[in-house]
C-alpha cells in the first residue's frame, strides 16, 4: 500500500461515512423514512476503494442497493438524506426515493430498481464519451444475482467490441435476496465470464479496500487510457437483509457474525494503518467527528424540509422542450 | 357448501398443491421462491411437498418466461412466477413472438399450457419501478388469455383453471391483494377463464373493475348507494382477454350509463377498450357520457403525499358516480 | 416553397443528414444499417458522411436501447435503429423503466434526448413475427413520446422534431412507407411532436387514422364522397402519445360521427383510447355508433389468402363510412 | 472415422437433401414460393453431424434459417415443401411458411424468426425432460449474430445451473446479415463463452461432417447421460445471401467462390469416402436418385395441394381446451 496520508483519511472518511450514513437510515427506517431500503453495510470498501480513484466528472451507475455508490462518488448528505425522507430538497425532489437516489451534480446517474438496469445504461454512458472525445470513464457497479441477466451479456459484449472506458464492478455479496450465489450462477468467480468478451476480468477480496483501490486503479487508468472495458470482482458480504424488515431465513445468524465479527472492511483497514502508524488516533477521530457533524446537519436539514406539493406531482414527467 | 375464511396468498397455494397434486406434469419456478415461500408467502411449504418441481431461478427473467415456452411445448405444464410484474417488459418479446405465437404459427402443431403469475399494483412507497398496472399491453395480444382474480376464492379457481388450461395464461394478482381476506368454498374451486362477473346487481349504473381496485368501487358503490337510494351494477371483469362483451353489453343496455375504474393509469388502459366496446355495440342505450376512472400519467413518485395525488382510489370512484346519477 | 418528391427512406435520410450536420452530439447505431444502409435504404451513404457517428450493432437490442438511455443522460443525442419493431418486445423494460422515467425518477436530474426508429407494419408474406403494430402498448406510458409519420414530408419534419427533443421519442415508421413517394419542402421542415393535422376537411364524418394506413382512408374516402357527394373529415393523428384531443373532438362534434382505422389490430388498438376521449368527452355530439377499424385477432398467417383475411384496408373503411353515412 | 457405411450413406443422404431442397426452393422463389426465406446451402455438416446423433424422440429447435435443421431431424419433404408453398396440408398449415417451419412429429420445436428466440425454448424443452424423467437430449441451433443476444447469457446460465441435457450448436457462418463475425462479437471462439458457466465449449471445422459428428456424439451422449450441457460451435459458411434475394454488398464475390470451391462440405465428404472406397459409386448414384424422386413427389404434392380457406384464419390462435 503506497497511498499517502490524505488519501487514507479520505478512503476511511468515505467508508465510515456510508457506515454511518447506513446505520442512521436504519434506526429512522418506519418512523421518518419509509418504503424499500438496501444497505450497504459490509460493502462499503468496494464503492470506497473503486470511487476513490474516479475524478468528479467520471460517472457511475448503480443499483438498488445505491447509498453507498452515492456517498462514495462525493454527493451531498442534505440532498441525500432529504430524498429518503421524500422531501422537496432532495436529490430527486421526493420523486424517487431510496430506489431511484441519483447525483447528477457529482456524476452519479442513478440507483436502480431492475436487478441489471444498469448495465446498458453504463455502457451508453462510455459511449458518449466516445463520440464526444472525452476522457471520462464509467463505472457500472452490479451485483452477483445481476451477473445472470441478459443485460450483462449485451453491455459488455458492446463495450467490449467498441473498446469503451467502462468497468463493470461486480459486487458479489454471495446472495441475491434470499438465493446464494452459487444456486443461481454456472460460475464461482464472476470476472471469469469477462474472457468470453476478450478483456480482463480480476476478483479481489471486496473487503480489503487497498486490494479494491489498487486492482481499480489499474483498470480505470487502462480504460481512461483508451483500452477499454474490464470486470472487477470484489468478494464482500452483505451484513444486513437484503432489505429493512428482511427475516433472512435463508441464512444463519452465524454467517452473518462471522463476516461481521472477522472481516468488517473498516474495521481491517484500521488495524492496517494503525499496525503502519500512518495514520494519528486523533486524526482518526477527527474524521468520525466530522462525519457525525455532518450527519447530523443532514438529517436537521431533511427534517425541516419541506414535502412535495402534491399540484406539482406530474412536473417532470417530460422534460421541457428548449427552442432549439 | 362450506366456505372457510382465508387469505388469498394461501387459497392461492391450495391452486398450486392441488393441481400439482393432480398432475404430474405441472411444475413451479421463479426468484426466491423456496426459502421465504415467495415474497407473500404464496409458495410457502410448497418446495418441501414437491422437491424439485419447485425451483429457485437465477434473476433470468427471459429465460423464465422463454423456458416456459419451451417448457409448455415439450410436453409440461409450467408455471412461472414473475416476482414482480413490474420486470415484464423483460419478457415481453417471449410472450408476444414466442408464449402467444407458437401454438398458430405452427398450425396447432404443439400448444403452450404455462401460466405467469405477475404479482402487480402499486406497492406504497416503492417508487416508480415497483408499483405498476401494465396489464393494458396484454388486451391486444391474440393467443395468450389474462385473468385478474379479485378475491381469494376466484383467485384460487382461476389459478387452477390457468393450470389447467391448454393455453398461455397471464394471472396478474394485486401485490396488495394476496394479505386480503374472503371465504373460499371448501370443494373444488374451478373459475372459467373468460367470463365476468356481476358482483353487484344494480340499475342506475354500470361500473366495470377488476382485481384489487373492485374493493375501492364497492366502497365507493355503497356510499353512493345509500346516499342515492338507486342501486348500482358492478361487473368484475375477472378476464382481460378476452374480455366479456355479453355481459358488459346486457348491463349497460339495461342501466345506460357506464363507468369503467382500475387501479392502472387511465390513459391507454383496459377503461378504454371497454368504453370503445361500449360505444361501438350499445351506443344507442347509453345515456350519459362513459367515464373512465384510473391513475394520473405519470410514473409512481415516492414521496407519500404525491403518490397519493397521482394514484386512484374509491374517492375517483364516488365522484364520478356523482356525476352520472345527478 | 418549393416542393420536391422524394420517397420517405430519402425524406428522412435527409432528416438525419442535416441534423447530424447540426449538432456533434446527435450519432445513429443499430443492426446492419452501414453496409446496405439499412433495410430500406434509409442510411444510406451516412456512415461515409459521419464516420464512427454512424455504427453498426451486435443483435442485442436491449443494450441498444438501454445504452441509448446512458448515451443520452450523460449528453448525448442517440438515434438508435430497431431493425424491426417487431422485436421492440425485447426492449420493453428498458423502454418502461429507464428511458420513460429517467428523468421523472431523478427529479429532473438527468433528461433523455433519445430517439427510437422503429419500422413496423405488416411486411408481406413474412408472416407473424415480422408484420406487427404494436404503438398501442406505448399509449400507456408516460415519460415518451410516440410519433407515427404517415408522408415523407412529415415523416422527415417528425424526425427532425423527435432528434431535437428533450424527452425519449419513439418513431414508428411503417415498413411499406419506405419506398412510398410525396412531395417534401424544400426548406426547412420541423412538424410539432403532439399535433394531430387535418389532412382532409369534411362535415359528414370524422375519420382518425395515422401512419401508413391513412393512404386506405384516403383511398375509401374518395370513393365514398363520390358515392355519397358528401365531405368526410380525415384526422392524421401524427402523434399517438400525447393524442392531440383538441383536434378530434373540435372535428366530432361537427361531424357527430367517428371512426377509427389502423393497420394494427383492432381490439386494444389506439382506436380505442381515441373511442374512448370521445365517448368521455364529446358524447353529446355523437350521433352514432363509434366505429373501429383495423385488423382481425390473430398473429399474421403466412399464406397469402389467409393474411388477407386477416389484415384490415380500404375496403373495410369503406364498409364502416356505408354504415355510418347510409 | 469409424462410420459404418449405414451411417455414411444416412449422412450423404441428410446433407444432399437439404442442399437439393434448399436449390429447388431458389428455384421456386418469387414464383410459387414467396416471401422471406433463408437458404442453407454451404451448412449441411453442421446440421446433418449434428443430427445423426438423435434419436426420433429428442428434439431441436431452430432459427430463421431452419430448413437444413428440419430435414435433418427428418421431417416429411412433402409437408416441408407444402408449407413452404403455402398450403394447408403443409407442417404448419401454411400458417407458419419458411421462418416457422416446425415438424413437432420428429422433434423439431420450429424455425423462428427472433434470432436468439431458440436459446430459451431449448432450455425449457430440456427442462420438462428432467422433471418427467425422460432419457431426451434437446439441441439449440444458433448463428454467431444470435450468440450476442442476452437470451443465450441467461439460457445457457440456466441450463449449466440445473444441467439440463441441451447442447448449444453454434453455427458460426461467418456473417450475421451484413455484418461480420469480428464487428458483432468480441471473442473469435464462441464456444470459449462456455468457461462463463462452467461448461463445455468446443470450436470444430463446421465444413467437416466428421468432426462435426464426433463432437457432436461426444456431447450428446455425456448430455443424455446427465452430464449437463454443453456448447459446440462449428465453423461454416453461407454461401448464398442472408435471404433470397440479398444484394450482398458487404462481401466480396471471392470470398464466397473460396468456400464454394474449396470448402464445401458434401463435396469435402464425397471426397474423403471415395478415399477410402467405403462407399461404392454406385450406391452415391443411388441416393442421388432417391433423393430427386423425393424431391419431385414432394413438389408435385405441394403443388397439387390446397390452399388454406380464409374464413379459417382464426382457427389454432387458441388451442381447444380439453375438459381435464
Ligand atoms: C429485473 C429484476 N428482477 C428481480 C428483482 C427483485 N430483486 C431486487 S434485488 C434482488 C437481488 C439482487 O441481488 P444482487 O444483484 O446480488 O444484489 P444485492 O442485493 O446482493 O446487492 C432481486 C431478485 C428486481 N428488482 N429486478
Ligand atoms: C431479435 C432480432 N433482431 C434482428 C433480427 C433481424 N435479423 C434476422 S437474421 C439476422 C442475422 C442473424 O445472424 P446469425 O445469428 O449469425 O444467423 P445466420 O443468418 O448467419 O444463420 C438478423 C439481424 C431478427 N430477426 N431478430
Ligand atoms: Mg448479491
Ligand atoms: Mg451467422
Amino acid at each position: 500500500m503506497t497511498l499517502n496520508k490524505d488519501k487514507l483519511i479520505d478512503i476511511y472518511y468515505n467508508m465510515l461515512r456510508i457506515r454511518r450514513f447506513e446505520e442512521t437510515v436504519k434506526k429512522k427506517h418506519g418512523k421518518q423514512i419509509i418504503g424499500p431500503a438496501h444497505l450497504y453495510i459490509g460493502e462499503e470498501a468496494v464503492a470506497t476503494g473503486v470511487c476513490s480513484n474516479l475524478l468528479r466528472e467520471d460517472l457511475v451507475t448503480s443499483t438498488h442497493r445505491g447509498h453507498g455508490h452515492t456517498l462514495a462518488k462525493g454527493a451531498n448528505l442534505r440532498k441525500a438524506f432529504a430524498e429518503l425522507y421524500g422531501k422537496e430538497t432532495g436529490y430527486c425532489k421526493g420523486r424517487g426515493g431510496s430506489m431511484h437516489l441519483a447525483a447528477f451534480d457529482v456524476g452519479m446517474l442513478g440507483a436502480n430498481g431492475v436487478v441489471g438496469g444498469g448495465f446498458n445504461i453504463a455502457t451508453g454512458a462510455a459511449l458518449t464519451q466516445q463520440i464526444l472525445n472525452k476522457k471520462n470513464v464509467v463505472v457500472c457497479f452490479f451485483g452477483d444475482g445481476a451477473s445472470n441477466r441478459g443485460t450483462f451479456h449485451e453491455a459488455v459484449n458492446l463495450a467490449a467490441l467498441w473498446n469503451l472506458p467502462v468497468i463493470y464492478v461486480c459486487e458479489n455479496n454471495g446472495w441475491a435476496s434470499t438465493t446464494n450465489s452459487l444456486d443461481s450462477t454456472a460460475v464461482v468467480n464472476i470476472a471469469d465470464r469477462a474472457r468470453g468478451y476478450g478483456i480482463k476480468g480480476i476478483t479481489v477480496d471486496g473487503n480489503d479496500v487497498f486490494a479494491v483501490y489498487n486492482a481499480a486503479q489499474k483498470l480505470i487508468k487502462a480504460a481512461r487510457n483508451g483500452d477499454g472495458p474490464a470486470i472487477l470482482e470484489a468478494k464482500t458480504y452483505r451484513i444486513e437483509g437484503h432489505f429493512l424488515g428482511d427475516p433472512q431465513k435463508y441464512r444463519t445468524a452465524s454467517e452473518v457474525e462471522e463476516w461481521k465479527l472477522n472481516n468488517d472492511p473498516i474495521e481491517r483497514f484500521l488495524k492496517a494503518i494503525r499496525a503502519t502508524g500512518e495514520v494519528s488516533e486523533p486524526e482518526i477521530e477527527n474524521v468520525k467527528r466530522r462525519i457525525e457533524d455532518e450527519l447530523e446537519d443532514a438529517v436537521q436539514f431533511a427534517e425541516r424540509s419541506i414535502v412535495p406539493t402534491p399540484e406539482d406531482a406530474l412536473e417532470d414527467v417530460y422534460a421541457k422542450e428548449a427552442a432549439r | 357448501m362450506t366456505k372457510v375464511l382465508k387469505i388469498f396468498s394461501d387459497a392461492t397455494l391450495e391452486a398450486m398443491e392441488e393441481e400439482m397434486q393432480r398432475d404430474p406434469s405441472v411444475f413451479v419456478y421463479g426468484e426466491d421462491i423456496i426459502k421465504q415461500g415467495g415474497i407473500w408467502g404464496q409458495f410457502k411449504g410448497l418446495h418441501n411437498k414437491f422437491g424439485d418441481r419447485v425451483r429457485d431461478t437465477p434473476i433470468s427473467e427471459t429465460a423464465l418466461v422463454g423456458a416456459g415456452v419451451g417448457a409448455a411445448l415439450a410436453g409440461g405444464r409450467p408455471v412461472v412466477d414473475l416476482h414482480y410484474a413490474d420486470f415484464i417488459g423483460i419478457t415481453m418479446d417471449e410472450i408476444l413472438n414466442q408464449m402467444a405465437k407458437a401454438h398458430y404459427m405452427f398450425g396447432g402443431q404443439g400448444k403452450v399450457p404455462l401460466v405467469l403469475r405477475a404479482p402487480d399494483g402499486v406497492f406504497p412507497h416503492a417508487a416508480a419501478q415497483h408499483s405498476q398496472s401494465l396489464e393494458t399491453w396484454f388486451v391486444s395480444i391474440p393467443g395468450i388469455k389474462v385473468v385478474i382474480p379479485s378475491t381469494p376464492e376466484n383467485g384460487k379457481g382461476l389459478l387452477k383453471a390457468a393450470i389447467r388450461s391448454n393455453n398461455p395464461v397471464i394471472f396478474f394478482e394485486n401485490k396488495k391483494l394476496f394479505s386480503v381476506k374472503g371465504l373460499v368454498r371448501d370443494s373444488e374451486v374451478i373459475t372459467p377463464l373468460d367470463k365476468a362477473e356481476i358482483v353487484h346487481k344494480g340499475e342506475a349504473l354500470t361500473i366495470v373493475s377488476y382485481g384489487y381496485f373492485l374493493g375501492e368501487v364497492l366502497k365507493a358503490v355503497e356510499i353512493a348507494e345509500k346516499k342515492h337510494s338507486s342501486r348500482i351494477e358492478v361487473i368484475d371483469l375477472r378476464s382481460i382477454n378476452p374480455i366479456d362483451e355479453e355481459t358488459i353489453i346486457k348491463s349497460v343496455k339495461k342501466t345506460g350509463k357506464l363507468i369503467i375504474a382500475h387501479e392502472a393509469i387511465k390513459i391507454g388502459g383496459v377503461g378504454s377498450e371497454v368504453a370503445a366496446i361500449v360505444a361501438e355495440k350499445a351506443f344507442d342505450y347509453i345515456k350519459k357520457p362513459i367515464i373512465r376512472v384510473g391513475a394520473k400519467f405519470s410514473p409512481l413518485p415516492f414521496s407519500p403525499q404525491l403518490e397519493e395525488s397521482v394514484t386512484t382510489s374509491s374517492k375517483d370512484v364516488l365522484a364520478a358516480i356523482e356525476k352520472l346519477l345527478v
